[in-house]
C-alpha cells in the first residue's frame, strides 16, 4: 500500500514537473508578451496544483497508517487550501497582467497574428477606434 | 598548508559558502548605495545590504542536522529525540506538581535534553534578532521612500546629480525658493525632462 | 521518497533558474513581472517540498499558505500602475513616464 | 540544512541582486527585488529559520514590492544616464575590492557553517534558550518565547521604532489641509471598487477575509508554530493593502481610517508597555511576567505563556496599522486620495 501512495504522489509530481517544463519553455521561447503570458498563466497554475496534490497525498499516507493523527490531516487540508488559493489568485494575476500589457499597448508579434480573419487589429482594439459592424 | 582531498575541499567550500555569499551581497549593496545615481536604486541596494547582514547572522546560528527551533511536544512523534523531549516535559510537569519530591526526576530529564539540546534544535537567538530587523527594515524603507517622494516633489528628479544641481541652483539664487512647498502641486516645478 | 522529493525540488529550482533568463533579458518590464509571478507561485511549492524534506510540513505549510494568499499582490500593484498611468495620460496630466520606450532594458 | 538547495539559492540570490540593480526600468527593478525576496525566503526556510522565513514571506510579497511600485508611480520610471557617476563608481569599486578582500580573508577564521560547536551555538545563553525555555514558559516555539519574554525590552523598542517610522512618514509627506478635506469625503458613501476590474474585485472579496482570519490565527497560534505578532501584523496590514489595491484606497480608509490607525498603533504600544508596568506594580521588574502568576490562571509557566500572547497582540496592532499607514501615504503622496 505504501508503494501505491508513493507511486500516486510521485506520478502527480512528475506530471506537474512536465507541465512546468512546458511553462518555462513557453516563457523562454515564445515571441511576444501575449503568448508568453498564455504559457505562464496556464501551465504554471496547473503544475503548481499537481505538485501540491502530490505533496498532500504524501502527507495523507502518514494519516492512513495512523488514523489518530488529526494534526497530519490538518496539514493535508492546509496544503489543499494552498492549492485552492493558488487556483484562485494565479489566474487573477494573469488576468490583471494581461489587461495591463494590453493597456500599455504592447504589440503582438506578427507571426502569431491571424491575418485572414475579418476582425479588428490589436491596435484598433487598444486605441478604441474599432466598432463592431452589425 | 596541507593538501586536502577533494571531498574535504568541497566540505570546506560548503562550510564557507554562506559567509562568502553574504560578503558578496554586502558588497553589491554597498556599491549600489555609493555609485548608483538613482535614489530608488540606492534604496534597493540598502535592502540588499540588509539581507546580506541577516544572512550572516542566520548562517551563524545554523546547525547541521538540526530541527527547526520548535519543540515537539505533541503525540505525533516518531523519532527518539521527540520521545526524549516528551519524557522531559512529563518529568518537568511531575516536578512541578510534586514540588521538591520529584526534583531528581526533573533534573534527570533536563540532563537528557541537555545532551540532545546541543544539536537538536537550531539556535533561536539569531532568528529572533533578525525577525524584528526585517519588519523594522520595511518600516524604514517606507520612511526612506517617503523622503524620495518629497525630494521628487521639491526638485523634480530622483537622480542624485540632478538633485545636487537643483540644490546648487537654488542656493545660487539669493532669494530663497519659496515655491518649494509640500502643498503646492509640483506641476509648477516638476519639469524633469526640460 | 526523500531523495525523490529533493530531486523534484532541485528540478524546480533549476527551471526557476531558467526563468531568471527572462528576468534578465526580458525586453520590457511586464515580461519581468510575468516571470516574477511564475517564480512566486513556484516558491510556494518549494516551501511545501522543503517542509517535506525537513519531515515537518506542519510548520512550513503556514507561510506557504501566506504566500499562496499574497503572491499576486505584486502583479496586482503593477497592473494598477499601468491602468492608473493610462488614466493620468487620458486626463492630460503629466505622465509619469517621460519616455515610453519599448527598449527600456539597459 | 539542505546544502544542495542552499548552494543553488545563494548563486541565484547574487544573480537576482545584480539584475535588480542593473535594470534601468524602475518598475522592473522593483519586481526583480520581489523575486529576490522570494528566493531569500526559500533560503531561510532551507536553513531551518522558519520564523524569519515567515516574516520575509509576508513582508516581501505583501508590502515592500507594493510600496516600491507606489513610489515609482509618483516619481519617474526610467533612470537616466550617468553624468558624473563614473568617478564615484571607480572609487566605489576600489573600496569594494579592499573591503571584499578583508572580509573574505576574515571568513577563513569563521567556524564552518552548521557547526554545532561554534561559539555562537555554544554560548550559554543560546544553550539556555534551547534547553530551559520550554520548561520555563511552556511555549514550544522557542523563537516566540525568546522574542516576547526573554528579550522583551528589545521587542518593545523594535515596535516603538516601527511606530516612530509611521509618525516620520506622516511628518515627511503628510499633507494636513488635504487631510481635513479627506474627512469630509469620507463622510459620503463611496461605491466599493467603482473604478476597479470586476474579476480582481471579486477575487479580493474572497481573499481579504480569509487573509484577515489567517492573520489572527498566525498571531494566536504563534506559540505552537511559526508566527507571532510581527508576522500576523504584517499579514493583517497586507490585507488592508490588498483591499486598497482592489477596491480603492477610499474603501480601505473607510474601514480603517488614518486617525484610527494611529490610535490603534499607540494602543498596541500601550498594551505592551502597560503590561510591563503592571509587572512593576505587582512588585517585580519591568516585563517580568512570572509575577503575573497571581492574576493569570495556570501556574507560573502558563502565566508567562499567556502574557506573551497579550504582548504579541499589542505588537500585532502596531505593525498592522503602521504598515497600512505607510502604504496609504506612499500611494497618494500623503493626500490620502487619488494616487495608485
Amino acid at each position: 500500500m505504501s508503494l501505491f501512495f508513493d507511486l500516486l504522489s510521485g506520478s502527480m509530481m512528475i506530471t506537474g514537473l512536465v507541465f512546468f517544463v512546458g511553462t518555462v519553455t513557453g516563457m523562454l521561447r515564445f515571441p511576444d508578451f501575449y503568448t508568453r503570458m498564455h504559457a505562464g498563466g496556464k501551465g504554471d497554475t496547473l503544475s503548481t496544483i499537481l505538485i501540491l496534490l502530490g505533496a498532500a497525498i504524501h502527507v495523507f499516507e502518514d494519516f492512513f497508517y495512523d488514523p489518530l493523527q488529526w494534526g497530519v490531516l490538518l496539514v493535508m487540508v492546509k496544503i489543499l487550501a494552498i492549492a485552492a488559493f493558488i487556483m484562485l489568485t494565479s489566474p487573477t494575476s494573469t488576468h490583471a497582467l494581461m489587461r495591463a500589457g494590453f493597456e500599455d499597448a504592447h504589440e503582438a508579434d506578427e507571426t502569431v497574428v491571424d491575418k485572414d480573419q475579418d476582425g479588428p487589429s490589436l491596435e484598433e482594439l487598444q486605441s478604441g477606434t474599432w466598432e463592431e459592424r452589425s | 598548508m596541507e593538501l586536502l582531498t577533494l571531498t574535504a575541499q568541497f566540505e570546506w567550500i560548503l562550510g564557507k559558502s554562506n559567509y562568502w555569499a553574504s560578503t558578496v551581497l554586502l558588497l553589491i549593496g554597498l556599491h549600489a548605495m555609493i555609485s548608483k545615481n538613482n535614489l530608488i536604486k540606492k534604496l534597493i541596494g540598502m535592502s540588499i545590504f540588509q539581507t546580506g547582514i541577516i544572512l550572516f547572522y542566520v548562517s551563524a546560528g545554523a546547525k547541521h542536522g538540526a530541527q527547526i527551533p520548535i519543540v515537539h511536544y505533541g503525540h505525533d512523534s516518531h523519532e527518539s529525540h521527540d520521545k526524549a523531549a516528551h519524557a522531559a516535559e512529563h518529568a518537568a510537569d511531575a516536578g512541578q506538581q510534586v514540588a521538591e519530591a520529584a526534583a531528581p526526576a526533573a533534573n534527570h530529564a533536563a540532563d537528557a535534553t541537555h545532551t540532545l539540546g546541543e544539536t537538536l534544535y537550531a539556535n533561536p537567538l539569531p532568528h529572533v534578532l533578525m525577525l524584528t530587523a526585517i519588519v523594522v527594515g520595511v518600516a524604514t524603507l517606507g520612511l526612506a521612500l517617503a523622503m524620495v517622494q518629497k525630494v521628487y516633489a521639491a526638485y523634480g528628479s530622483i537622480e542624485e546629480d540632478e538633485v545636487l544641481d537643483a540644490i546648487a541652483d537654488s542656493t545660487a539664487d539669493s532669494t530663497a525658493d519659496n515655491t518649494v512647498d509640500s502643498t503646492v502641486d509640483r506641476t509648477v516645478k516638476g519639469t524633469p525632462e526640460a | 521518497m526523500n531523495g525523490f522529493i529533493l530531486g523534484v525540488a532541485m528540478f524546480i529550482l533549476v527551471l526557476v533558474g531558467a526563468l531568471l533568463y527572462r528576468v534578465w533579458f526580458g525586453p520590457t518590464a511586464i515580461d519581468r513581472i510575468v516571470a516574477a509571478n511564475a517564480i512566486g507561485t513556484k516558491t510556494t511549492v518549494l516551501l511545501v517540498l522543503v517542509g517535506l524534506l525537513f519531515d515537518d510540513v506542519g510548520m512550513f505549510v503556514d507561510f506557504a499558505l501566506a504566500y499562496g494568499l499574497l503572491n499576486f499582490m505584486g502583479s496586482l500593484a503593477a497592473a494598477r500602475y499601468f491602468q492608473r498611468s493610462e488614466k493620468r495620460a487620458e486626463a492630460g496630466l503629466r505622465h509619469p513616464l517621460p519616455v515610453r520606450s519599448k527598449e527600456d532594458a539597459s | 540544512m539542505i546544502w544542495q538547495l542552499d548552494l543553488i539559492l545563494l548563486i541565484f540570490l547574487v544573480i537576482t541582486a545584480l539584475i535588480s540593480l542593473r535594470v534601468r526600468d524602475l518598475l522592473g527593478a522593483s519586481m526583480v527585488f520581489g523575486i529576490y525576496s522570494f528566493l531569500i525566503c526559500l533560503l531561510w526556510a532551507g536553513m531551518g529559520a522558519v520564523d524569519v522565513a515567515f516574516t520575509e514571506a509576508a513582508v516581501g510579497a505583501g508590502v515592500s514590492t507594493v510600496i516600491l511600485v507606489a513610489t515609482v508611480y509618483h516619481t519617474r520610471r526610467v533612470t537616466g544616464g550617468h553624468k558624473r557617476a563614473s568617478g564615484m563608481k571607480l572609487l566605489s569599486l576600489l573600496l569594494m575590492l579592499v573591503l571584499g578582500g578583508v572580509l573574505l580573508h576574515a571568513s577563513g577564521d569563521f567556524p564552518a557553517l552548521g557547526d554545532p560547536t561554534s561559539p555562537a551555538n555554544n554560548h550559554p545563553v543560546a544553550q539556555y534558550y534551547i534547553e530551559g525555555s520550554y520548561q520555563d514558559t511552556k511555549v514550544p516555539n522557542l523563537v516566540t518565547s525568546v522574542l516576547a519574554d526573554y528579550r522583551g525590552y528589545d521587542t518593545l523598542f523594535e515596535t516603538v521604532v516601527v511606530f516612530v517610522a509611521g509618525i516620520g512618514i506622516l511628518a515627511v509627506i503628510g499633507v494636513p489641509t488635504a487631510r481635513m478635506r479627506r474627512e469630509e469625503v469620507c463622510g459620503d458613501t463611496a461605491q466599493f471598487g467603482e473604478d476597479s476590474d470586476l474579476i480582481i474585485l471579486q477575487t479580493c472579496r474572497l481573499v481579504v477575509p480569509v487573509l484577515q482570519l489567517f492573520a489572527l490565527y498566525v498571531i494566536a497560534h504563534g506559540h505552537h508554530s511559526p508566527g507571532g505578532g510581527f508576522q500576523g501584523g504584517v499579514l493583517f496590514g497586507a490585507s488592508y493593502i490588498l483591499l486598497a489595491l482592489s477596491g480603492g484606497l477610499r474603501e480601505a480608509l473607510r474601514r480603517l481610517s488614518e486617525s484610527m490607525s494611529f490610535r490603534l498603533a499607540a494602543c498596541g504600544i500601550v498594551i505592551y508597555a502597560g503590561f510591563g508596568l503592571l509587572c512593576m506594580a505587582l512588585g517585580s521588574s519591568f516585563l517580568d511576567y512570572a509575577i503575573l502568576d497571581s492574576i493569570l490562571p495556570g501556574g507560573v509557566a502558563k502565566a508567562r505563556s499567556h502574557s506573551m500572547l497579550i504582548v504579541e497582540a499589542g505588537v500585532g496592532f502596531t505593525v498592522t496599522t503602521i504598515l497600512f499607514v505607510i502604504y496609504a501615504n506612499l500611494a497618494t503622496r500623503g493626500k490620502l486620495e487619488g494616487g495608485l
